[in-house]
């Protein structure tokens, strides 16, 4: 909107205009503004100090794999697999808690290790061998979920030291460990995203390929990169998982990638990569997940919530849809 | 190959390497030879132009010298130093860099992000934006382009998005610059820069490899010049001891008559009638009228709004009001497929991104916009199909292996030809024409604009916005010259053969000049049939 | 959901009223049915019902138990989307001195207050017997087993296992998950008939659904006399007892279990005296007793749910809580 | 290579030549026909008529959903509700079944419309309001899984007539329904993609949506039709699937939409739109039901064919891609 063109406006146009000129830059923001006003205008819980750390607990795992994914998305490519290496993760590292019980930070490390390595697999295939992104990550996905099967031999892996949970557990200032993680995460991954070169590589590989190849970067290594990240941070993901509820189960995690990646597109990032921001996932992942607390707070039915969350997720897209087209 | 123009070199300082050095390279595709034994020196602080016909092999060995392709056969080498095939990250650190003919740009990022990848400025507080931004906006006013080094590429035209190209590969300190048709979008002033910073580059020891289809380039511009026919190396010889026929008879194997044909008186009728057109974002309305074989020339710098205009009148672009009727019926706004039923044509400026559906083929691509008459009840009939689309593209002297190639394997100007040969397919009234010749070879061309009057003298009207100032003076009945998405000045075919009007074009272009000028006034309405 | 306190709150001078939070894996018929057995109970006996469901994902339920939790709840009750989890939210509800109780699959925690818990391991061993006497103790046979991990597959395989070794003579021909889904086991048993054609003599499966769907590959397959057995007890489980296709089924009355959760929750809640460890056994239904499951489960439901909360009181009293009257069934 | 640089190949070497250059053509039939004789070779049970019908027919739900897949993956699209929609349909058509049990086609009507409808719905929210095929179709993903609960109250619809039964089991010339469908949709609309303006304005718009505009094809309506035509796809796969079983499952379905997609981009389609056949699909959904069917047979455990079949989709690929680049 070129308000050059127009006589300054004044007193309350001129507050209309700014509100019209920040509710089109900010609609995601709005949306959520909107949702949270109607769960805090419907129930007294919402709001409370409590509820909100509850959301930030349920958000955490998700924000792990979601900031990866954002990545991996920047780039132009997609990973399915994180559930799958977050079940994987979750059962060897509840593995080695259980064979090394005093030895818990041990399990945290294998998990992250079985997850770099997940991902990295995941990164060869598609840089090197150039399988494209999504059955690549496919099979990762299938071949995971059964290694997650065969690492507890079909069963889940139960009786852990009691310690195993101090790794989700622990609270420092209040926060538990996941949620310090994802708050670092997002501000710093944020910070990397804007201020590194690293960074800029990533929007470049995602943006055009070959113009970046031609720019002398290397997008092979770019590329191999984000998948490599988002498998540690999935491995990361699955040990808080299992931690915080001291079990190594082979469903954990299941389908999450879905979530992952609609917060990441319901943030603005753009499939065809090159476009999207951290601020954005997170953003995207506080509506999903506020969605999912408010809804059990209202002890709105299970399907019910399906029903609002559908429709919502496509309005708020579309909300955004149109006021992009404002913005431009 | 000419032997004597690397005889003369490494004798004189011993064993001085060269900048670039390519030696018997053979690419085939699919079986089918592309480059059949090709070698070429060049020096440091030289320019050479490289010139062929379209499909010559042009790109594909610069492709290869910059590591995008792997050869089959043979080597290139670097200051004497052999590079890894295929690995273009290899080349650009050994100092070779290209401007590709099919832009590569990061469409989502921002003009100076797009000039410093892979080379950004960093400290231990990690990136220096705003140092970048600073640097890309100084080298952005070398080029006299006045935009922020903060838009995003996306937003830009082809034109200036050409522009941030140039400064991206001649920014690197490459000691090898290869730049693939690098004029094809831009205008005579920007032209004039380019020409600067070439020249600039070569006196600082820089070896450069050009591609263009104009001969006044070359002459301007290379101190040496090859040809390549057919994959073969035809010549190798300085520019100053070479005559322009010699270089195209060795392009098209064969002498060129005229260029530019004579032109014919056009008709009364009026054909396409333009009323208050307000294209979105434009400053202002515009009214246009053109009359049955009548050639309209658009003239301007780059963002002057010509592209808006056409795409604008075709329905492409969003546009707010405004009345176009074809032949007295009224044109629905904002809908090709309505322009296509009334036989509006548009042949875009660019070809890739708009023009062509480069995933499917040469056949596709030809009856795409005519589809209904090649179908029966939504079935294709393939005989009418083949045969219309073949008869079009021979007429433009497409080189192709079929009708079923792929269009993204078709050289550059090859592509263009399809998108301009798939209108002939059927009946057209109104041609509208952005940079109609953009990157198509001398022979084509002259067979291009016979085409166009061909067409014109059956009745059709053209609008021809480019920025090939010969062909705006030569081709127009009339011209009208855009700044800031107005016409600021109208041209008869009198004027335009003025001597001087070349500058004069470019005052008003530029806004030097007002439209008040004497011989320059907007006469559109005179001898409108009421 | 029965979620707002104050459309129900005025109810004469009935017990105290409590608020009961009831997290569930997931949506399934057993569930749905259960949750009429709540309701139905909850009624009558002066109790709130908080209700969410987890969509199988224990991080999902870990955050509905800690909502419980601060919104101080009178109770919790649990329905694991897996066994042996959730022990930090175990803890903190002990913490907040909140009852919390499993029902239906075991937490497997020391501090949990009470559970309710089905005898899956009989079950599985009762539906493995009757297929042995159906086989005359020999022949072949394969097994569709529930979603791998789950405690379900767990406790009713160990209760298969258990039967299989005292009959050497039965052979496993094959064994693998179907999910507890129909579309999947009718591939499955489909596949396995490719593998093994005639030679397989019957199918066991670990529930209904699965059963339903061996059942229908065995049809298409022309193969109208290989006996299938399953657990649960539902509608279409109980016509094919019924119509003589399945050899038999155990009832697993979610109506009754999941009541019976409540009752104890609502029980401990108010301080009242009630068993914490019942067991939930699953009566076995054959062609004797099918029609009076039928009614039950199906075709009598208003009636069977207007007699609920009386037979749930009566069962916490005689520690029988799978009781139902069913024919075969006497109360203890 | 350059074939007329080079003397003709005779004899052995020629026919090694022409063995190269089909293999480097059909890398995926390759794949195919090794893992069917890795098959046939470890089960005589494995090349039975029998057994290739039971493939068929376990193949038929995928390959309807795969084949309204391909369409929107042509179109650069893509529809992740369609395992939903499955089960929206099946539970509707299963509801109409038990309410009008002497109108078993009414059952099989209201299932394609509910499907056309769903479909229409994704196809109006990707073109007209420009929502992200995959956030508007992940949105009926959650939307339509919502209310095929709603529809049977939260259970499964059973006790259904075993008329229900006859539209998917009733066979024509020994093979089933479902079959028959499969088989004609994929000659069916492999003819239309390739023979008609239909189809190759499918192709236009996935090629480049702009382009395909100013060659004056209707995008949008181009777009809406590939959605609702994946949508009426996914009802009929739907009751079908709940035909075959007797019975309406919420859950019927879940998951499908990731093997769809996997078949479709196995067989050669770009998720970019503009590449890919109806053939392809067909192969791809054939390799998936193969290696399903074998694995089973040979009684290979669940987990274990997971991992397998991860490795396998993968390498397939894989080697098609070394294929192609030499095709090029
Ligand atoms: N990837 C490819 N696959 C198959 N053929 C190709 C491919 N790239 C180029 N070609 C073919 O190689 C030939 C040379 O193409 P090239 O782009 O080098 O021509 P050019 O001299 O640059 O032409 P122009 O002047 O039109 O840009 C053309 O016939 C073209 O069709
Ligand atoms: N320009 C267009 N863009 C997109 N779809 C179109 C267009 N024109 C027609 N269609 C659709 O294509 C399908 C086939 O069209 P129809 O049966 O009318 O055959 P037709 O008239 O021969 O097609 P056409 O003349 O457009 O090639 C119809 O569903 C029609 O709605
Ligand atoms: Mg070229
Ligand atoms: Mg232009």
């Amino acid at each position: 909107m070129s308000t050059d063109t127009l006589p300054a406006p004044r007193g309350r146009q001129r507050v209309a205009a700014v509100a019209k000129t920040l509710a089109i830059r900010y609609a995601m923001v709005l949306v959520l503004l909107v949702v949270i006003g109607y769960f805090m205008y419907r129930s007294a819980r919402f709001g409370t100090p409590e509820n909100v750390v509850t959301i930030l607990v349920a958000a955490a795992p998700f924000a792990l794999i979601a900031l990866g994914q954002t990545l991996v998305i920047l780039t132009g490519g997609i990973d399915l697999s994180v559930g799958s290496v977050i079940a994987l993760s979750a059962m060897t590292g509840a593995l080695t808690a259980k064979s090394f019980p005093d030895m818990i930070w041990l399990a945290l490390v294998v998990a992250v290790l079985v997850g770099l390595v997940a991902g990295s697999v995941n990164g060869f295939v598609v840089s090197v061998i150039k399988v494209p992104p999504f059955i690549a990550t496919l099979g990762m996905l299938t071949l995971a979920s059964g290694l997650a099967y065969v690492v507890g031999g079909g069963a889940p892996i139960n009786g852990l030291p009691a310690a195993f949970g101090a790794i989700a557990n622990t609270q420092i200032l209040g926060l538990t460990i996941p949620v310090i993680l994802m708050i670092v995460g997002i501000v710093g991954l944020g910070i990397i995203m804007r201020r590194t070169s690293f960074g800029m590589r990533i929007y470049a590989v995602g943006g055009n390929e070959l113009a970046a190849r031609i720019a002398g970067v290397k997008t092979g290594r770019v590329l191999f990169s984000v998948y490599a990240i988002s498998g540690a941070l999935a491995g990361l993901s699955g040990i808080m998982l299992a931690s915080r509820v001291i079990t190594g189960a082979p469903t954990l995690g299941q389908g999450y990638e879905l979530d992952a990646i609609a917060a990441v597109v319901i943030g603005g990032a753009s499939l065809l990569g090159g476009r999207g921001t951290v601020w954005g996932t997170a953003l995207g992942l506080l509506l999903i997940q506020t969605l999912n607390n408010g809804l059990d707070i209202l002890t709105v039915p299970a399907y019910w919530q399906d029903v609002i969350k559908g429709v919502l997720i496509v309005a708020a897209v579309a909300v955004d849809v149109w006021a992009a087209k404002r913005r431009a | 190959m000419d032997s004597t123009a690397s005889a003369t070199i490494p004798g004189e300082r011993g064993e001085a390497p060269f900048a670039l050095e390519i030696r018997d390279v053979e690419k085939a595709f699919s079986g089918i030879p592309v480059l059949r034994g090709v070698g070429l020196n060049l020096r440091p602080g030289t320019i050479t132009a490289l010139a062929g016909e379209n499909g010559a092999g042009k790109s594909t060995l610069m492709k290869i010298a910059s590591g995008q392709y792997r050869a089959d056969a043979g080597t290139v080498l670097v200051r004497g130093e052999e590079l890894p095939t295929g690995d273009a990250a290899a080349a650009t650190r050994h100092g070779v860099a290209i401007v590709p003919q099919e832009l590569a740009s990061m469409l989502e990022m921002t003009i100076y992000e797009n000039i410093f990848i892979g080379r950004e400025l960093a400290g231990p507080l990690g990136l220096r934006r705003a140092e970048m931004a600073a640097e890309a906006e100084k080298s952005l006013r070398e080029f006299g382009v006045a935009v922020s080094p903060n838009r995003r590429m996306g937003t830009l035209p082809v034109g200036i998005r050409q522009i941030v190209e140039i400064i991206k590969a001649t920014n690197t300190g490459a000691r090898v610059v290869l730049l693939d048709e690098p004029t094809s979008a831009i205008a005579v002033r920007e032209v004039q820069r380019l020409v600067d910073v070439m020249r600039k580059l070569r006196d600082q020891g820089v070896a450069l490899l050009f591609t263009t289809h104009k001969m006044e380039e070359m002459r301007q511009l290379a101190d040496h010049v090859v040809v390549l026919r057919d994959g073969r190396l035809v010549l190798d010889a300085d520019m100053a001891a070479t005559r322009d026929d010699e270089i195209v008879t060795a392009m098209i194997g064969r002498e060129l008559e005229n260029l530019f044909p004579e032109l014919p008186d056009h008709g009364d009728e009026v054909v396409l009638d333009v009323r208050g057109l307000q294209v979105e974002g434009a400053a202002a309305p515009v009214d246009l009228t053109v009359r049955a074989g009548e050639i309209v020339g658009l003239a301007g710098l780059v963002g002057a709004g010509r592209t808006e205009l056409i795409e604008g009148i075709f329905g492409m672009r969003r546009t707010q009001a405004g009345e176009i009727t074809v032949k007295g019926r009224r044109v629905a706004r904002n809908r090709p497929d309505a322009s296509i039923s009334a036989n509006v044509a548009l042949v875009p400026e660019d070809r890739k991104g708009a023009g062509g559906v480069l995933s499917m083929d040469i056949l596709d691509n030809g009856s795409l916009p005519r589809l209904s008459s090649f179908t029966l009840g939504g079935w294709l009939r393939e005989g009418r199909r083949r045969a219309a689309v073949q008869q079009a593209t021979t007429s433009v002297r497409l080189k192709s292996r079929g009708m079923k190639q792929s269009m993204e394997t078709l050289s550059g100007g090859n592509q263009q030809k399809v998108v301009f040969a798939r209108w002939l397919v059927g009946e057209v009234d109104v041609l509208l024409l952005d940079e109609p010749t953009r990157g198509v070879d001398v022979g084509a061309r002259s067979e291009i604009y016979r085409i166009i009057l061909d067409l014109a003298a059956q009745g059709m009207a053209v609008v021809m916005a480019s920025s090939d100032m010969p062909e705006i003076l030569s081709l127009s009945h009339r011209a009208y010259v855009m700044r800031e998405g107005r016409l600021v000045g109208t041209l008869r075919r009198d004027e335009l053969a003025d001597p001087d009007i070349q500058d004069t074009i470019f005052r008003l272009a530029s806004g030097l000049l007002d439209s008040k000028h004497d011989d320059i006034t907007i006469d559109d309405t005179k001898g409108r049939s009421a | 959901g029965a979620g707002d306190p104050s459309a129900q709150s005025d109810n004469g001078d009935g017990p105290k009223r409590v608020t009961v939070g009831v997290t569930v894996y997931n949506m399934s018929s057993f569930i749905t049915e259960g949750k009429e057995g709540i309701d139905t109970y909850a009624k009558a006996h002066n109790i709130d019902i908080l209700w969410n469901s987890a969509n199988n994902d224990v991080t999902t339920q870990a955050s509905q138990v800690d909502q419980y939790i601060q919104a101080k709840v009178d109770a919790i009750m649990i329905v694991p989307v897996q066994a042996d989890t959730l022990a930090p939210q175990v803890q903190a509800a002990v913490a907040a001195n909140i009852p919390i109780l499993d029902v239906n699959a075991t937490l497997n925690n020391p501090d949990i207050t009470a559970s309710v818990q089905p005898d899956d391991v009989a079950a599985g061993s009762q539906e493995a017997k009757m297929m042995m006497d159906k086989l005359g103790n020999k022949g072949n046979v394969v097994i569709l087993q529930g979603p791998l991990g789950g405690s379900g597959e767990i406790n009713r395989g160990a209760g298969i296992d258990k039967v299989l070794a005292d009959n050497p003579n039965v052979k496993v021909l094959a064994k693998d998950t179907a999910n507890w889904s129909r579309d999947e086991a009718v591939n499955k048993v489909k596949n396995w008939i490719s593998a093994f054609g005639g030679d397989i003599d019957g199918v066991i499966s670990q529930n209904d659904d699965m059963g339903l769907g061996a059942l229908q590959a065995l049809r298409e397959a022309g193969m109208t006399n290989v006996p299938v057995v399953g657990i649960d007890g539902i509608e279409d489980g109980l016509n094919a007892v019924k119509d003589g296709t399945f050899i038999g089924t155990s009832l697993q009355n979610g109506t009754v279990q999941l009541a019976t959760g409540v009752a104890v929750a609502a029980k401990l809640a108010r301080g009242e005296d009630v068993d914490k460890h019942t067991t939930y056994v699953m009566p076995p239904i054959t062609s004797e007793n099918v029609d009076a499951a039928i009614q039950h489960v199906v075709t009598d439901r208003s009636a069977f749910l207007a007699g609920l909360s009386d037979l749930i009181e009566q069962n916490l009293k005689t520690g029988d809580i799978a009781y139902e009257g069913l024919p075969g069934q006497t109360r203890k």
